[in-house]
Parts: structure tokens; C-alpha cells; sequence
């Protein structure tokens, strides 16, 4: 089980996993965090969990259904997005503009990236002016089809999807310095289901390997230990 | 108990389906009678259609709803036409979305109901100088009455349970989209779980009151022995 | 324009077609007469305008309700349909019922209604919903709920088989002086000779979708050919005048054209004109007349034909009481002893006969 | 146990309670008669237990259906009905309708169903839906579908109202001997008087929830004091034995006694007992007999009573035919000019005998 | 056109629809008829609690009964207690949450249907020895055919456009619990519009054409006159 945001970074680490041992089996499912955290608390058949913060598998290491420890493996980064016109050249203070209706970001309830979004927002004291043009997607992906729709002119996201070819069209993307918000620290798990499964082993090991962590930070994931500007860029 | 956001969420709830189950009837209504009454061949591809928003998830009907109310969807840009502003993220995108979603939910009720009444007391009114339109509303729809109660608690329902929609286009804006259905989602999604079972339980309990009354209210449908 | 209706359908369904081409007087009764399956329902239903035919053409007193181009909706035909199943609104109370028909047309009241409900006895029943009526109540308030629109056609399918002899003849009289009173005509499907005797002016004998014979009652019951079953109700119907009155044994006696006959009083008038049925089952014949006998009425006839009847054991002899026609049932033994035949002077001896209006 | 029907039954409607306890013959055909509203319906539906009152017992030939402890629900008590409306099943076909009961009751095939269809005429209609037979059509479908369930109870609620006269005089003599091959006691409500008097065996009268007579035909028929109105059909039934067969002229003399009277033939044999009727408007009464008259019965009686009839103009006189009751009925004026009076001895004139079986 | 996981989620589809409608015409035809022809003083109240699971949101819906059928709730003890395996996360565990989320979809138009049968037509089977189940199935089914089929198309349509409490329960496994609506849903979360596109197109058409087959071959109501 893996967040949404690391659909295309993950899927791409599997066929390269699966290129090095070519009889293994690796199935990744991709939804919310949260409602993964839900299933394997009443014994969903994930072994590993890969979440988009580290709330929840710390959650689950103290109800016991970990059988690692929680270990983080990435930063997400948040991006102002745009999805004709390009954004690159915008900053906060732009979205005051009375030509801009509506923002997008995920819901900041349940969401990580919408909680940052908030976050940076209020660091740079525009949340006061910019709540009643606020609108909330489900997730950072519902949040992205606001805009990509029209009805939203522009969004906070995840860079992991700014930089996804489907999105990133004419419009460009402005990275939302990390300082404005708390990290977006990721962390993954082996559950207790997956206690006795060495390749639920060797995959979380291959993930620290070289290739993959190459293949994070070209989806724009700042990995622990580097620095954030490395992140999206081939 | 509940905090103002859930009231305000419950109210705005109420306020959504009641409007959209009205819609519905005045919409369905006819719909439904041409179903019932047509001899027309076509009648089965348009039975068929109305059929068809149930079969799509909620949230991708949501999806390309979204695309149609937007600026360079259809609907968008009659609506920008029309008065200038766009429906979704307003709570009449979510009253339109919602009319198109629960549509079935009305029809088919109705069309059932209204074949039963059959052609006879149609006749009889006939008779009796009433027009068509006259007959349909003091013969048809009286005779239906079960048909039409079906009808708008499976609306009504429906509609208070919807949130793949009403999410997709809505925005989640607290006191405009935001209604119960999704107000009670947001907290599950963020575990609030003790918040998300109050809420639910006082949409069961008020459900289960509104229904009560609709099914004690029930006429029993008259035969003629 | 003239008066009258005119009413030509055609059309096929599997297993049964309609061809009728008739022309039926603008007033009075006229009764539809036919076998089970034989299409009276069918022709009612087509002129109401519930059956919508392919070839039809329906003027109704002047005005096309029916043709190649035209087509008058029921609900503008202004008649009054009583059902062969009463077919009551079932969401309506008896009194609901009623109303229906007379708020829509609250311009053209004629009929006292109030008359009609209690006429028809169901006046204590104007609070109840049609499933907890009887059979012969349903009916009764479907007549009533017919007669509260005010027609000015009033079409009536088999109104009274549902109801008893006594409610039949409070209605009979209260039908026949509606249609006198306010000149309706008033078509009438009716399976019963006796009602059909008793109430038509004009008699339409349907078979098999076809229209077998249409005229006047006293033209059509008088003809030998016909095969109208009438049975125990064949018979012929006399038009006469009241000439005097008995007050003492409330008896009235009517004069025609050919003699007098005694009639129990109906409450008309020295002078009236009125009907009289004599049915060939009363009427016996002797050779002369008698004066101990309780039959008061004997006539001088002739008789001018003799013809079998179904059972051959019996014969129909029919008379000419200077003018106006009888017949009478004989077992063939009896005019084979009185040696009857066409030309035979004998004395018609009529044990009863009712007065029709 | 003994044959016979024990009907008791009590409850009570807003507007309406029946309160009946009667006892039935075991066989033969008991009519229900009496207006509309009487409660007829409602009794034959507590008999089919499609009515369950708060008080009952009902007794079948000996087997418990209803009392304060037992209850036999409808599908297991080997009825047959027929319904007021026909009630067929409007999803089936004609065909459909009569294998229904048919299929579930295999076991007791005694009426040969083949007869019973090409006797009501419902042969060509097997494959058509009951939308679109005419009313008489499904009435008959309906009784059809009665019998073709091998019944060891017959209920029929008016089952010949919607017919035409040639239609109920084909059934009429089939149900007779229905009940006469098979023993079947026939359960029979009906409004006319022609039909109770030329069906019913035992009669019953309905009104206002009550059984206000119960008793065999004759017994009811001949009592002055009931307000049965049947009006023109006021007469007795004699009970008879062949005596005579006139083949030339297709009449039989029926003897009972008090005399004889010819009549037409039927198919009976010299011996068979049978019932005639004689209705009070075919007596006549003359101080003499004559022989130059078509009436060929001529009996000599007694008065015992005279009764007003409802008419001020008429009275109904009893007479004694030698242990045997007539009815006849005259005007005032006449039975007044023959000085009649309770002890004369006349001559009763007989215009027409029915025989019934 | 469509990959190999879009036919598999189809196919799985058709069979979760088919089975629950199935499952609910058992299940949903007595209560019906029992709400239908009963007298009780609470019919009302069953009437009401059968329609309830329409007003929850059904994430939420989903989430009470992962929670009941998970191993610490009362559904997931009795599971494990008869056959050791729990409800989630299996294919039957969405048939049995589906049951549950259509049963109103299935019981108010039969109910409605067998209502307005009304009381003569089984009193006539009655008397011709026609037991009351026999009498239910030869003469209430068939004269309330068009209410089954209505019945069944909201029943299988909205099982197939059902993915909240599919999501929840099922755990989004290909194969096994990853029906279209997920696989849709899955789709457009991934911003694969074409692959959404085309298997919405795929089961709009199949939909329609299999609504168009019932409409054609739904009996029309048959009246007595
Ligand atoms: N919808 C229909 N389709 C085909 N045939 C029909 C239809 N309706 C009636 N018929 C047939 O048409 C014939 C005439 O029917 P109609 O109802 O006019 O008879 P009717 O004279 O009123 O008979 P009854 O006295 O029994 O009511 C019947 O044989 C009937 O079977
Ligand atoms: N469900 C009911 N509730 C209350 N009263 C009823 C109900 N059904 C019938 N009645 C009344 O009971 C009385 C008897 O009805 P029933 O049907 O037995 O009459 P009937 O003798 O068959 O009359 P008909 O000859 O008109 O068919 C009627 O006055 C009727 O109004
Ligand atoms: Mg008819
Ligand atoms: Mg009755």
C-alpha cells in the first residue's frame, strides 16, 4: 500500500525491482493514507505501507502492527501550479490578485500536503486574505483537477505531481520555499502480517539502494539526508 | 455535541436534498409518465438512459461533471453565458450535479407506480371532462401516491448519502458545499472518530425519524375490490 | 343542423371487427341490444371516444365529433359514460366521486343531484371509499356520478344488472323521466328484454360487430323475422291515449286505434299519451268473449300470421287488433284445436299489461 | 357425519353487521336473495373464508371450518367461487386461468371441462388475455375456471348478471344438472327472481345483514306475509310426476295432486317427478270452465287467501288446488266483480307453465 | 484497447452486481411482501431501518462495517468463530457489504409492486387451492414483474457504480476486490484521463445496452379493465 503521490515514482521502482528478480512478485495499491492506516488496523493484507507522513505508521508501530521500525524515506515538497499559464514566475503574494477566483488545496484536515499548504500560507501571512477563495480536494491529486478543470485557477500541490508529464503542459510550477512549512516527512513500514516475508524485506532495502532513490528525487521527493533543490530536477 | 461546523453541516444536508428531491419531482414527474404511457419505440433507450448516471462511481460522474460545469465544459460555458459565473464549488453546482446523479432514483419508482394505475380510471376521468393534465393530477398522481413516496425517499436518501459527487464538485467549503455526508467523511479521514460516530448517529436517528413519519404518513394504496 | 347521431365505424381486431353504420334520433332512449361478445361495449366505447378508430365518422347533433380530420377528445364530448364495471375512483370517497365530474363542469348543472343520490339510495353512503361498497352500490353511484356532469349524451353499459328488481324499478322510472324532463338522449346497453322493452324508444340489435337492426321499439318487437331472442319478453308495445279514469281500483283504461285496454294507474292524466307493453305470453285467445273470467281486457283481432317459435311446441300468432298489431304465444295443440288461421276473427284475451309511460 | 351446512356467523362493520345462522341442505342449489347491500357478498365470503369474523362456526358436511378454536384457511377448503367481478388474473390467458385451479387440484378431476367451454362459449378465447374479452366474456371465463377446480362447494355470486337471456338459458339448465350429476350443493346469489325460481331448491333471504327467511322454494315462495318483492315473478313451484306425453305436439302432462297440467316437453320420461312453475300474473280465475280458449289448463281450486299487492290496483289471491298452492294475481276490480272471498270454489286459468327440471 | 487489470475489474464487476442482486432478490422479496401486506403497528419502523444505510455517506458506511466485520467487531468474531477467515479484504466480504448498501434499492419498489397487486388476486388464487406461497409466487411475482425490474436494475446499477464502501472493505486488490468503479476511480486519482475515459466509455455502453435489453423485454403491467 502506497500514497497517492508516490503512484509514479513507486510504479517505476517496481518494474525496476521486478527487473532484478524476475520471479518475485510486487503488487503496489495506491489510495489515501489514512484510509490504508484504517484497513490494516482490522487486518488488511498489506505488508508494507508507505505513507505520506509519519503519523500513521507511528501509530501503527505503537498498536503493535509494525514489524519495522518506521522508517522515513522521503520529503514531499509543495509547488503553486497552474495549469495553462505558467506559474513559475508567480509567488504567494500573486494568488492576492482579484483575477485569481479560486485556490485549490487538498483538505488541510486529513490531508499532509493541504495541512503544508496551510502552513505556508499562514508563514506568509496571506492565510487571512486567502481563506474565502480557498477551495478542497479530497487529496492533492483531486486538488490538482480542480485546476486542470478550470474551476480553480490555481493549486498547492505536490511537486511529485508538477513534475508528472500529465500535468505539467504549458503551465510550470513554483516550488513554495520548505521554510514556510514543517517537513513533509514520509515514512514507510513492514507490518506484522509481513513479519515472516523476506521480500517485503528486500524490497524496503531496495528502496535505499542507488537507482532508487535516483528515481525519488526525479518525482521530485527530497530524500532524507540531501537537500531539497536536488528534488524534481532530471 | 455536535460542533457548529456538523450543525451547519446537517442544515445545509437537509437543505440540499429537500431542494433536490422538489427538483427531482417536478423533473421526473413527466419523464416518468411519458415512460409509463408511451407506446413510442424508443421508449426503452430513453428508460436505459435515465438509468445510466447510477452505473458510473459516484466521484468519476463527479469527475466529468466537473469538466462539463467548468469554464470550457458545455454547461460552463452556458451558465457563463447565461449570468457569468460557474456552478462548481456553489451550492447549486452541487443541487445540479445532484438532480442529474439521483434522476434514476426518481424515475423508476414513479414509471412503475404510474403503469400500475393502468388505463381505466384515466378513461373514467376522461369522461368526466377532465383534460389530460387535469386527469393526470387528480387521478394519476393521487393513485401513485405510494409510487411517488418510494420515489422521493429514495431521492431524498440518496441524496443525503451522495458525497463522491458533491466532494468532487463542491470544494468542501464549509456552509456552502460542505454537507453532512462530507463533513462526516473529513472526520473519519482525520480518525476523529468520536466526532465522526456523533454525527452519523444524529443523521441515523433524524433519518430514521423523517422516515418513520413519511411511512406512517403512507396512504395505503386503494384498490377497487 | 338537424338532430340526431350519426355514427359509422369500422375497424378489425384479431378475432373481432366493428362495422356499423348508424343513424340514432337526438332524443329519447336507445337501446343497444346484442349476445355477450357481440361489440355494444365496444360501439359505446367508440363513440365516447375512448376507441379511437381507424375509419369513424361521429356527428353528434350537428357538430363532427369524429372524422377523416377531426377528433373531439373525450374530455370535450360533453356525455356521461356509466361503466359495465363501475370503475370508481378508488382514492376518492363516493362523495369525492361525485364531485369530480361536477366541479369540472359547474356552468352546464341540469340534474339535481340530490334527487338522483336519493333515488339511488346511497345517500348514507357518501363518506365511504368504493372497497368497502357492495356490487350493486359501486354501480349505483357510478350511474349517479354519470348523471352529475349534466350530459347532453348520456351512454349507460349494462347500468343496472348488478341491482335487485326493486332498485330496478326505482330507477327505471327516475331514467325515462330524466330523459323525458330534460330531452337527453340516452344510449343503453342492455342484456334484459324486459328493461330494454320497458325503457327504448329505439332499439339497435347488434351481432357479431354488425348492427342487425335499428328503428323504432314498436317497429322492431312487432317483426316476426327477427331473430331477438327476446324469450318470455317477447311482445309488442302499443301507443295510446288515456281515455278514463277508475279512481275507485285505481285503474286507468287507454284507448288505440282498434279498442281499450284496463291498465293499473301510473299516475297519468285523462288524455295523456302513453306506452303500453303486451307481452305474447299474456295474451290468450278465445273464440268468445267471456264474462266470469278475471281478465278484463278482451279485443276483437284478427289474426294475420302464425309462426313457430323456438320450442315446437309453441307457436306466436300475430293479431290485428283493427290496426295495431298483438302477439300472442299459443302451444301449437291449442291453435291447431281452436283451428286458427290467417284471417280467423277470434278474442284477444290480455291477462296483464304494463303500462310503459 | 350428517350432511348439510351449519352457517353462523356475527360482526360487525361501521354501517353494516352480519348476523346470520343458518342451516343449508347438503345439496341442491340454496339462492341467496335479496337487495342491493343485504349482505350476500359478505356471507358467501365468510363461507370461502375470505372473510374472517370475530364470531363463527361453519359446519361442511361434518367437517369443522370454522370455530372459536379451528379455522380452515381458504386454499384448503374445496370450494369453487365465482366473484362478482370476474377477477380473473390478468396475467394469464384465458387458458391460463382455468388450468390455474385446475394444475393444483389434480387429484379430484369430476367435471369434464371440455363440456363446461364449449357450453359457456369460451372455446375461441383460450389464448386471449382477460384485457381483452368483453364483460360477459370474462364473467363466463370465470365461472369456468369455478368448476374446473372440482369443487365439493359451489359459490356463485350473481355469476350470471352480465349475460344475455340466450347465454343465461344455455347455462342455467347446465347448472342444474351439474348439481344434479354430481351432488354438488350450489351456493347462489342472485337477483332475479326468474332465476331463484327456476334454479333454487332451498332460498334464503337476505336483508340488512339478516336471514330474514330460510326454507325450500315452495315452502318461501307460496307464504303471503314475506316482503320478498319479486314482483313479476310472484308464483309457486309444484312439485309433479309425468304422467302423459303428447308427441305430436311436444307436451307432457305433469299430475299432482289437485289435478294436472300439460306442458311443454323437456326431455323428461312419463315418471320422472319434476318441478313446474306457475307464476300469479299466468293464473287467471273464471267461475266457469271454457273450452273454446287457448289456455289449455284449467284446474278447479279453492280461495283460501287474499292479499293487497303493492299496487293499489292489484291483489294476489291464494287458492287450494287440491292440497296444492296457487298464486294468482288480479286487479281489485276483478276479483270484486267475481265476488271472491276466502272459501269460493273457481276455476284457475293457466296461460303458461315453466318446467323446471 | 483496454488493459488486461480494466477487463479483469469489469468482469469482477458483472459478478459482484450480478451475485448481489441475486442475493437481494432472495433476500429482499420477503421483506418487501412482509412490509408489503403486514398490518403491524411497526411495519413503519422496519420500513425505516431498511432504508437507513441510504442516508450514511458510504466511505463512512464502509468504514462501520470494516470496523463490524474487522476482527474485533461483532460480524468479524462471528466469522471467525464459524470459519476462521474474516470478511474483509475478500471478495465476499463485498458482496456482503454491498448487500447491505442495496438492500433499500432492492425492498421500496418491491414493495411498491406488491401493493398495489392488492388483495383480490390472491384471494381468487386462494380459492383455487393456491396455498399463500404458491399464491406468492404464480400470481403476487408475476403481477408485480415490472417492480423486480426495476427493482433489480437500481439494484445492479448502483452496485456497480458503488465504490466508497467497496474502497473501504475491499482493500483495492486487483482480482479480488478492485472492481471498475475503483479501477475508474483509480484512473482519474492517477490523472490517467485516457484510461479513465475509455473504460467509463466501455461501461456506460455495456450498461446501456444491457439496461436496453431489460427495458425490451420488461412486460407491460397487465390491468383487468
Ligand atoms: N382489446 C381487445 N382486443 C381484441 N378483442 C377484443 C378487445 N376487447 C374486446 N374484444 C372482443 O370484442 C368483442 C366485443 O366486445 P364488447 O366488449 O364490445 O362486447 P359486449 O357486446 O359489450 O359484450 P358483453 O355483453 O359481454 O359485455 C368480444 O368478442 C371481445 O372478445
Ligand atoms: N369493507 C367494508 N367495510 C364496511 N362496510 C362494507 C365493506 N364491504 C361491504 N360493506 C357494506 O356491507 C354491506 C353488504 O355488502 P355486500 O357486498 O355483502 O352486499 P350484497 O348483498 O352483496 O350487495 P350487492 O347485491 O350490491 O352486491 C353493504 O352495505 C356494504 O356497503
Ligand atoms: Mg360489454
Ligand atoms: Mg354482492
Amino acid at each position: 500500500a502506497a500514497a497517492a503521490d508516490l503512484k509514479f515514482a513507486m510504479s517505476e521502482i517496481v518494474t525496476r525491482f521486478k527487473g532484478l528478480h524476475p520471479t518475485e512478485k510486487v503488487e503496489v495499491i495506491y489510495g489515501s493514507s489514512g484510509k490504508f492506516h484504517t484497513q490494516i488496523q482490522q487486518g488488511a493484507p498489506y505488508d508494507l505501507y508507505f505513507s505520506a507522513d509519519v503519523e500513521f505508521p507511528r501509530e501503527l508501530a505503537k498498536a503493535g502492527l509494525a514489524a519495522s521500525e518506521v522508517t522515513p524515506y522521503a520529503f514531499g515538497r509543495i509547488v503553486l501550479w497552474r495549469a495553462t499559464l505558467d506559474a513559475s514566475r508567480m509567488t504567494l503574494e500573486s494568488l492576492v490578485a482579484p483575477s485569481i477566483h479560486h485556490i485549490a488545496i487538498a483538505n488541510p484536515k486529513h490531508a499532509p500536503y493541504g495541512k503544508r499548504a496551510e502552513e505556508a500560507l499562514r508563514a506568509s501571512g496571506l492565510w487571512e486574505r486567502l481563506e474565502p477563495k480557498l477551495v478542497y480536494g479530497e487529496n492533492i491529486a483531486h486538488a490538482a483537477q480542480f485546476v486542470q478543470t478550470g474551476n480553480a485557477q490555481v493549486g498547492i500541490i505536490a511537486l511529485a505531481l508538477a513534475v508528472n508529464p500529465e500535468l505539467s503542459g504549458p503551465g510550470g510550477y513554483w516550488l513554495i520555499p520548505d521554510t514556510l512549512h514543517k517537513p513533509l516527512e514520509q515514512g514507510f513500514i513492514i507490518t506484522r502480517r509481513a513479519e515472516n516475508n523476506p521480500l517485503a524485506k528486500r524490497f524496503a532495502e531496495y528502496l535505499s539502494s542507488q537507482s532508487a532513490r535516483a528515481v525519488m528525487t526525479r518525482y521530485g521527493f527530497v530524500l532524507s539526508g540531501e537537500t531539497s533543490d536536488a528534488a524534481g530536477k532530471p | 455535541m455536535l460542533t457548529e461546523n456538523d450543525w451547519q453541516a446537517l442544515w445545509l444536508t437537509v437543505r440540499l436534498a429537500g431542494i433536490v428531491t422538489l427538483i427531482l419531482l417536478l423533473i421526473g414527474t413527466p419523464i416518468a409518465w411519458w415512460l409509463a404511457r408511451t407506446k413510442r419505440r424508443w421508449k426503452g433507450a430513453i428508460g436505459a438512459v435515465v438509468a445510466l448516471p447510477l452505473v458510473l462511481p459516484p466521484s468519476v460522474l463527479g469527475f466529468y461533471l466537473l469538466l462539463a460545469m467548468g469554464p470550457n465544459g458545455p454547461v460552463g460555458k452556458f451558465t457563463q453565458m447565461l449570468g457569468g459565473t460557474l456552478l462548481p464549488f456553489s451550492f447549486w453546482g452541487l443541487v445540479v450535479a445532484s438532480v442529474f446523479y439521483s434522476l434514476p432514483f426518481m424515475v423508476q419508482p414513479l414509471q412503475s407506480a404510474f403503469e400500475a394505475v393502468g388505463d381505466r380510471p384515466l378513461e373514467v376521468a376522461a369522461t368526466l371532462r377532465a383534460s389530460p393534465l387535469d386527469a393526470f393530477f387528480s387521478v394519476a398522481v393521487p393513485l401513485a401516491a405510494p409510487g411517488f413516496l418510494t420515489a422521493s425517499i429514495l431521492t431524498f436518501a440518496h441524496t443525503v448519502g451522495e458525497f463522491g459527487v458533491v466532494l468532487m464538485i463542491g470544494g468542501n467549503l464549509p456552509g456552502v458545499t460542505r454537507v453532512a455526508s462530507v463533513q462526516i467523511y473529513d472526520h473519519v479521514e482525520a480518525l476523529e472518530y468520536m466526532q465522526a460516530h456523533r454525527l452519523s448517529a444524529v443523521m441515523l436517528v433524524f433519518s430514521f425519524f423523517v422516515l418513520l413519519a413519511l411511512y406512517a404518513w403512507r396512504p395505503n394504496p386503494k384498490k377497487e375490490r | 343542423m338537424e338532430e340526431g347521431i350519426e355514427a359509422c365505424f369500422r375497424f378489425d381486431w384479431p378475432g373481432f371487427s366493428l362495422d356499423v353504420d348508424l343513424q340514432l334520433p337526438g332524443r329519447g332512449i336507445t337501446a343497444l341490444f346484442g349476445h355477450s361478445g357481440s361489440g355494444k361495449t365496444t360501439l359505446l366505447r367508440a363513440i365516447a371516444g375512448l376507441e379511437r378508430t381507424a375509419h369513424g365518422r361521429l356527428v353528434f347533433s350537428g357538430e363532427i365529433w369524429q372524422d377523416q380530420n377531426r377528433w373531439v377528445p373525450t374530455h370535450k364530448r360533453p356525455i356521461g359514460y356509466v361503466f359495465q364495471e363501475a370503475s370508481l375512483f378508488p382514492h376518492l370517497t363516493v362523495m369525492g366521486n361525485l364531485s369530480y365530474g361536477m366541479k369540472r363542469n359547474a356552468a352546464a348543472r341540469s340534474i339535481n343531484l340530490e334527487h338522483a343520490i336519493e333515488l339511488l339510495g346511497i345517500g348514507h353512503l357518501l363518506d365511504r371509499t368504493p372497497d368497502r361498497l357492495s356490487g350493486g352500490e359501486r354501480q349505483r353511484v357510478g350511474i349517479a356520478r354519470a348523471l352529475a356532469v349534466s350530459p347532453r349524451l348520456l351512454l349507460m353499459d349494462e347500468p343496472l344488472a348488478a341491482l335487485d328488481l326493486k332498485r330496478r324499478q326505482e330507477i327505471l322510472p327516475y331514467l325515462e323521466r330524466l330523459h323525458g324532463e330534460l330531452e337527453i338522449p340516452l344510449l343503453y346497453v342492455s342484456h334484459s328484454p324486459d328493461e330494454v322493452a320497458r325503457l327504448a324508444d329505439h332499439l339497435v340489435v347488434m351481432e357479431e360487430g354488425r348492427a342487425l337492426a335499428s328503428g323504432t321499439l314498436v317497429e322492431i318487437l312487432s317483426r316476426l323475422d327477427l331473430p331477438i331472442r327476446l324469450g318470455e319478453d317477447t311482445g309488442v308495445v302499443v301507443e295510446a291515449v288515456v281515455a278514463e279514469r277508475d279512481r275507485m281500483w285505481h285503474l286507468v283504461r287507454v284507448a288505440f286505434p282498434g279498442g281499450s285496454l284496463w291498465v293499473r294507474e301510473q299516475g297519468s292524466k285523462v288524455g295523456d299519451r302513453v306506452r303500453v307493453r303486451v307481452l305474447a305470453r299474456d295474451v290468450s285467445i278465445a273464440l268468445e268473449s267471456h264474462a266470469d273470467s278475471s281478465i278484463v281486457n278482451t279485443l276483437p283481432a284478427t289474426v294475420s300470421a302464425i309462426r313457430d317459435e323456438s320450442h315446437p311446441a309453441l307457436c306466436l300468432v300475430r293479431l290485428e287488433a283493427g290496426g295495431t298489431p298483438l302477439l300472442a304465444r299459443l302451444t301449437r295443440r291449442s291453435a291447431s284445436a281452436l283451428k286458427l288461421t290467417p284471417g280467423c276473427t277470434v278474442w284477444a284475451q290480455i291477462k296483464a299489461v304494463a303500462l310503459l309511460a
